[in-house]
């Protein structure tokens, strides 16, 4: 079974309540965000942007065990 | 930050100060082709949010992903845009109103270019660095920064 | 050139240094509702003109008729281009290559406004400033600057 | 008769040898043209900006007792 960190930024690691959890038997970043929802309603009002290992991804990717996720709101640098 | 590197990115704690700007414009003054600096600073505003007052931005960041995509943007500075050297510092942590929490330096064989290439580096930070902004308001209350 | 009017306009002897540059930084920190500067420097390259290389610009200058043809430029920037703030200091004599003999700042509530004021106003004052620039050549020669 | 002041900037105070002169006699800006280049014939392969009493004037202008005018070449300042 896939075991990955999850990292939470901005306005999301607020609603998760702590900067990063760990996730059991995901297998790709869809399943992530779904599995995301169910423990934190409140994140279904932001966009997510995600990242596996330092790589933006724009479609559902597969998840491999001990990957490192980040999962961040729309940026607001600058 | 202040090596002769043509390109670096730093974060830095808390707001940028003037003697950072001075640091990073001596460094690039050993490129004697470079006939022109185009350098953005971003302040904190002061704006009124619902009648409340921005104090301060408290920025965080994804540190490893910024630096990895500012890399990119730098790199794609270069070759499009003609950049003799790229240097940004953002900050992180909290910036008061009225203080400096972003610089972008771009030097350039001739001024058109350097308009260009730093304008370039700033939209396209704006748009793809992973970092946020909270406003802290003047009734210790907060919004979450969007970027337009 | 380090109060806290909007405008000013100076000729500094020599080249200009980052301690000019960082003065004239904080002396606009008290506007909070800026929240974009944007700074050109102009360096003098080390040019090739018929195989000798460009050593130096000697600068020699109109000053009155500059004062007030900058000031012109400065008004039109803030009424055009929504600038809080003109700041023009250019080099007369001697500055060797590598060396600074421009720099012009301007600062604006939002960023795009600010790249626009700068760029306006360096443009403008690159035609219209009486300012003549002499080439110090490795020869020990000379040429009279043109500007493209 | 109108005596005026008359300064060379750039290549111009080269050309002329001295920062300034006075001259006499002259009535309007294109007579100052033609006596300058009677006086320095070299200054006929440069361009002339000039400047009556600090305001650049495109046409030809009469000229006033004790007006300060400014002869310059093309600008390259920056």
């Amino acid at each position: 079974m896939t075991n990955v960190n999850v990292t939470f930024y901005g306005v999301l690691a607020e609603l998760a309540q702590k900067p990063s959890i760990s996730l059991h038997g995901v297998s790709d970043t869809d399943e992530l965000k779904q599995q995301l929802l169910q423990q934190y309603p409140d994140m279904a009002k932001h966009n997510f942007i995600v990242a596996v290992n330092n790589q933006l991804i724009n479609k559902n990717t597969s998840i491999t065990n001990g990957d490192q996720i980040a999962v961040m709101p729309p940026f607001s640098g600058g | 930050m202040s090596n002769n590197e043509p390109y670096s990115f730093t974060f830095f704690e808390g707001a940028i100060t003037p003697i950072t700007v001075s640091t990073l414009l001596q460094s690039c003054s050993s490129d004697q082709s470079a006939g022109a600096y185009s350098v953005f600073f971003g302040q904190v505003r002061a704006d009124e949010i619902d009648m409340k007052k921005v104090t301060a931005i408290d920025y965080s960041a994804n540190r490893e992903l910024s630096a990895a995509i500012m890399r990119q943007i730098g790199t794609d500075a270069f070759k499009e845009h003609n950049a003799h050297s790229v240097h940004v510092v953002h900050s992180l942590g909290e910036v008061k109103a009225g203080e400096l929490c972003l610089m972008v330096m771009v030097t350039c064989g001739h001024r058109k270019e350097s308009f260009a290439a730093c304008e370039y580096v700033v939209e396209r930070l704006k748009k793809e660095l992973p970092v946020w902004g909270k406003e802290l308001l003047s009734d210790a209350s907060y919004s979450w920064k969007i970027n337009k």
